[in-house]
């Protein structure tokens, strides 16, 4: 590929492109996300390579592996262009029935339709399917089209419109144009990126840095890995912009090592980029020069907060400092530097493309456009979701997660990652945006929504999230540090029954003291899981200090495992006990040795008649 | 431009850069810190320092050592939110070191008689509040020897590899600025022993009394330009010296 | 006349700034001489030349020893110092002890202008001069 | 894990090779790529790393340690990662680990003495629809229970067993 000079000669770049695939030819798309290969996607991919070869199909029928198309509960997902069928869980061997059938006949294969689990209804086609219905992809658009190797798919799709656009305009007016789309950021604290640009881009410097955090760390929360390894270029042309907008010459992109796919991905966008032009010296012609570095994060939570990814940047250990003075005036290397997160830098192109007003039509007064939500937990269907702003959390988890699986009853959604807090059924009417979700004790975050049935004990999910977050302080702050440690001790002690009655009150102080004097936001918002779920289910603490009772059945101390008379004597539990302390005679019903139990529960696993009661 | 601020209700001119500690030390206003130390890099750990800060609509409480003083900042240092946070930071920190006498008095002070939390589980080096001075002391002097390890609750002032090291030279200062003073230091008439090594010392070549380490006199002429004979010798033989000469030239 | 009276007094205003109470200034005997005619013992007071080009200033990693504009004494920042050591070893003349007790330099600072170890001379042989 | 593993220097030299010299801002990456080399950091290759880009022992062993990525101790032939993860902990990844613990007789961060098994667990890899989830080897193995993880992890050891 030849470098290319100028918007005009990428533009017939593009057209050529174009031409070679017109968007009526047929085209398969095997989802290649992480959730789907992980359920066979890329043998499913391979069967169909195989079978249009066979079929001498492979000229009329473009195959590709794509990023995840978000509904991973499917998976692995096979979508139909130009008509929009999704087929679910494929497997290899029905690749063969559906090249016969389906690509060859014409034919619907109902079975691999997605059936609605309530109306038991068939949905032929991906927008019909309520999971997608209720979505608004801007940022996901194209996860399920293009193939995140190529390119050339993104080009014809229009993908560096957005880029040639804003090197047509002048630095500042691009600036404006993001600050007048209301775009705020997707990390977490939502501060307006406009602004931010700006602040940076005032800062007297010879040398400017942007970088592109996708050191996604909140347990829970995946969007930014499925943007990267389904899109990378769509990130790369938002930080080639804000380069533009803000005089920066250089960028780094701060990525999980936990994320090996998204590394390749984007190496490779980078190195496509180059050789074509569209990163390096002088870009289109424009007289703009930038170009992208790839550093993996070494495993450490905290180093989503700037001033800490900085220190890890410049290879140290990842511990952040007190802001003033902000990255914007003195960030990596002691240089005005401007971090965003991917969904956000992936938002910008958009912006540029459609302008602000379009995109400023999204949403609510405060939150512009959409937010990625990765809504996982007790959920019929997990997945990525992307929707715009302001819809309540009811039609998240109600009618495009499907509700709770097993006619289970609804019991919180923990939204904002360790960060966040968990809010009850009666908030499920709450809109969806930074401000509302602050208002109620929870947050926005990056944008995990895990969701929570009645078999889950609030207490143990606040001591989860502490155990959590003491691994992944820093350990500079006392408060942070020694006060997590000593608040997941607290929580640990009504989760096991030893609380007094004085143990509410201390946990309270201790926990407004972490929130006030901890340096960075990993420890003033660590809390959040305790406050918010103190605020909401308080009762339930006090079952387990009280009443020494966990009302989930969750916490062990708590709880024990017995066996009623609806047992057969099948003898499965006793096989299946680690602890050999199942005793009974085939045929006849079976005792736990309760002294010995160590209540993992694979009995009650095993059992096939429910004969093990959980009190 | 000088920046004029207020503590304590008291107008106050501070230089860019500067933080709120060492403005408010200048005016005589004491702020109770434990990991602060004028000499070394600023770290904000053992949140002792705690003021309440009034930023336009903006009030936080925060550490005053390393926040920098900014035009018409309104700083309390003594409000009653700002003394409750102090002492619960003080309480962790009792539990964490009870037996030094510094953070002891301080929590005293603060009126924590005792602490409600028990010793953390990770502890290697009892009474260490991970305040990292003798990190940033050692990193000063150019040794490195010291490393905070680790992090989180599992956070521990150590050696790399958990062995002695090499770029030790047992000068002692990690512990001269230790504000509990829980680094061990043994000291014979021949040897120092520190950090798991031990050191031997030079004897003053008249009297034979220990001087310093041979790896830190080692390291002053090296890095010092110290004339080689001006550390082998005790401060009074050193002295005594000098007299002989004096006396010599005067009588 | 060896009477170390300035020792003592320097010991005595030092002990109550904390600091324990070594003197930094010390009395040499140096043997006996003839003084018209009489044998005599003779000492020699020594105390720190507050130098000019000061070594111990000159080594010290976190400028903690630094001149005081009034008295012309080098006087000790104890906030400043990490305890090092370094001065003792640089002074040539034996006037920096550091103290391992509490990790600190002790050093003569002309009392801020007005030396006890002068003051309490009886016999006014001790005399500040600029 | 007495022994210490002999490392190749021709490889340590090769690695280092690629990094610029004096350029202590490339420490994270240096230390992946080391790790990618010889599974963990040797003793060694840390310090060579740290003579590499003008570094005391004692800056890298501190960032050595902060990052949970890094592993300071030989790691088993089989590696079998726990998701932590906040959707696989709600979807019962605690009986997992536990489950690991018991079938490997070692605690979660330890290796087996004969270094055939590492145990760790992973605060969330992003796979979270899948949860709760075990990655054996870097397979990605979802929906996991207690019984399916034994079988797997009992198909291992048998399989190195009767070879």
């Amino acid at each position: 590929m030849a470098r290319i000079a100028n918007a005009a000669a990428l533009a017939a770049y593009r057209k050529q492109q174009r031409a070679l695939r017109p968007a009526e030819r047929k085209a398969i798309a095997v989802c290649a996300g992480t959730g789907c290969k992980a359920f066979g996607g890329l043998e499913v991919f391979e069967a169909f390579r195989a079978a249009l070869d066979a079929h001498g199909l492979a000229k009329t029928w473009d195959l590709r592996a794509t990023g995840c198309h978000g509904f991973c509960e499917r998976g692995p997902l096979v979508l139909f262009f130009p008509e929009g069928r999704l087929y679910q869980r494929v497997k290899p061997e029905d690749v063969e029935e559906i090249v016969t059938r389906t690509l060859l006949g014409g034919e619907v294969l109902e079975r691999l339709l997605y059936q609605d689990p309530v109306t038991g209804a068939r949905h032929e086609k991906e927008h019909d399917i309520p999971f997608y219905r209720h979505q608004r992809r801007l940022v996901l658009a194209q996860n399920g089209q293009i193939d995140p190797t190529s390119l050339d798919d993104y080009l014809v799709l229009g993908g560096y419109g957005g880029l040639v656009k804003a090197l047509g305009m002048d630095p500042a007016a691009v600036v404006a144009e993001v600050k007048r789309a209301g775009l705020r950021g997707r990390g977490g604290a939502g501060f307006p990126t406009g602004v931010k640009w700006e602040i940076c881009r005032a800062a007297q410097a010879d040398q400017r840095y942007v970088i592109c955090n996708a050191d996604e760390g909140d347990p829970g929360a995946f969007m930014d890995r499925s943007v990267i390894e389904g899109n990378p270029h769509l990130v790369l042309e938002g930080m080639l912009i804000g380069a533009y907008a803000i005089g920066a010459s250089q960028g780094h992109v701060y990525i999980r090592q936990e994320y090996p796919l998204a590394v390749e991905r984007l190496e490779l966008a980078l190195a496509q980029a180059r050789a074509l032009g569209l990163l390096g010296q002088d870009i289109l012609g424009s007289g703009f020069s930038f170009d992208v570095h790839v550093s993996r994060g070494g495993g450490a939570f905290v180093c989503g907060e700037e001033s800490a990814m900085i220190a890890s940047l410049e290879g140290r250990r990842g511990v952040p400092r007190r802001r003033p003075p902000y990255p914007a005036a003195q960030g990596l290397h002691g240089k005005p530097t401007n971090i965003n997160n991917v969904e956000t830098w992936a938002t910008v192109p958009i912006i540029l493309e459609k302008g602000a007003d379009w995109f400023a039509a999204i949403g609510t007064a405060g939150s512009k456009g959409t937010k990625i939500f990765s809504l996982v937990g007790k959920v019929n269907n997990t997945g990525l979701v992307e929707v715009p702003m302001g819809i309540t959390l009811r039609e998240i988890v109600e009618v495009i997660g499907g509700g709770i699986p097993g006619g289970k009853a609804f019991k919180a959604v923990q939204t904002g990652g360790p960060s966040g807090g968990c809010l009850p059924a009666e908030k499920l009417d709450v809109a969806v945006d930074f401000d509302s979700l602050v208002r109620e004790g929870a947050m926005m975050g990056s944008g995990g929504m895990i969701v929570m049935d009645e078999d889950t004990c609030m207490v143990d999910v606040a001591r989860y999230f502490l155990g959590f977050l003491k691994f992944e302080s820093c350990g500079n702050c006392t408060s942070c540090r020694d006060g997590l440690e000593q608040l997941h001790a607290l929580v640990t002690d009504i989760a096991e029954g030893r609380a007094t009655s004085g143990t509410l009150d201390l946990l309270e102080e201790l926990a407004e003291t972490i929130r006030a004097t901890s340096l960075c936001a990993l420890g003033t918002t660590a809390v959040n899981p305790v406050q918010s779920t103190l605020r909401y289910f308080r009762h339930e603490y006090e079952a387990h200090i009280r009443d020494g009772r966990c009302p989930a059945k969750v916490c062990k101390a708590l709880i024990h495992f017995s066996i009623n008379d609806k047992c057969t004597g099948c003898t499965l539990c006793a096989k299946n006990c680690p602890q050999k302390c199942i005793t009974g005679e085939r045929k006849a019903l079976h005792v736990i040795d309760q002294a010995r139990c160590i209540k993992c529960g694979i009995c009650r696993d095993v059992c096939k008649f429910a004969a093990v009661d959980v009190q | 431009m000088s920046i004029r601020l207020w503590i304590d209700d008291r107008e106050v001119l501070a230089e860019p850069g500067e933080r709120i500690l060492e403005v408010a030390q200048r005016q005589g206003i004491s702020i109770p810190t434990l990991c602060h130390h004028p000499a070394l890099p600023v770290l904000g750990a053992c949140r002792v320092c705690l003021v309440e800060v009034q930023q336009g609509k903006r009030r936080e409480i925060t550490t005053a050592c390393n926040t920098l003083v900014q035009e018409g900042m309104r700083v309390a240092t003594d409000t009653a939110e700002v003394r409750g946070h102090r002492a619960m930071n003080l309480e962790l920190l009792r539990a964490r070191a009870p037996e030094a006498p510094a953070v002891r008095e301080l929590a005293t002070q603060l009126g924590v008689a005792r602490s409600r939390f028990r010793p953390p589980a990770q502890n290697p080096l009892p009474n260490c509040i991970l305040c990292e001075l003798c990190v940033r002391a050692c990193a000063h002097l150019g040794h490195h020897a010291l490393a905070a390890v680790g992090r989180g609750d599992k956070k521990r002032i150590g050696l790399p590899h958990n062995r002695p090291a090499e770029a030790c030279v047992g000068c002692g200062s990690c512990l001269s600025v230790c504000p509990t003073r829980c680094i061990l230091l043994k000291e014979t008439a021949t040897t120092r022993t520190i950090w798991g090594q031990t050191f031997e010392l030079v004897r003053c070549k008249s009297c034979g009394a220990p001087v310093m380490t041979e790896a830190q006199r080692a390291h002053a002429i090296r890095t010092k330009q110290l004339p080689e004979d001006h550390d082998d010798t005790c401060e009074l033989c050193k002295q005594s010296a000098a007299s002989q000469r004096l006396a010599s030239v005067v009588w | 006349m060896g009477c170390r009276t300035c020792e003592l007094a320097c010991s005595f205003v030092h002990s109550r700034a904390g600091a324990l109470g070594r003197p930094r200034i010390r009395i040499h005997a140096q043997g006996r001489g003839l003084e018209a005619g009489v044998i005599k013992d003779r000492y020699l007071q020594l105390t720190c030349l507050q130098c000019a080009e000061a070594a111990c200033a000159k080594v010290c990693p976190t400028q903690a020893l630094v001149r005081d504009e009034t008295t012309r004494a080098i006087v000790l920042v104890a906030e400043r110092c990490i305890g090092c050591g370094l001065c003792e070893a640089a002074c040539p003349f034996g006037h920096m002890h550091f103290d391992r007790q509490i990790r600190l330099p002790l050093k003569c600072d002309l009392c801020g202008g007005s030396p006890a170890c002068a003051r309490f001379c009886p016999h006014h042989a001790l005399e500040i001069r600029p | 894990m007495s022994a210490q593993a002999v490392i190749d220097p021709a490889e340590l030299d090769e690695v280092l090779a690629r990094h610029p010299q004096g350029q202590p801002a490339g420490l994270v990456n240096l230390l992946h790529d080391l790790q990618a080399a010889f599974r963990y950091l040797p003793e060694q290759a840390l310090e060579r790393a740290a003579e590499h880009l003008g570094l005391s022992s004692a800056e890298v062993y501190g960032v050595a340690t902060f990052y949970e990525g890094f592993h300071l101790k030989p790691r088993g032939e089989h590696i079998c990662t726990v998701c932590m993860g906040t959707a696989c902990h709600v979807r019962g990844a605690a009986r997992l680990l536990e489950q690991a613990e018991r079938d490997l007789a070692v605690r979660a961060g330890q290796t087996t003495p004969d270094l055939r098994f590492t145990l760790e667990q992973v605060n969330c890899v992003g796979a979270c629809a899948l949860g709760p989830l075990v990655i054996l080897d870097g397979k990605y193995h979802g929906s996991m229970a207690p019984d399916r993880l034994s079988r797997l992890l009992g198909k291992l050891s048998d399989k190195k067993g009767s070879k």
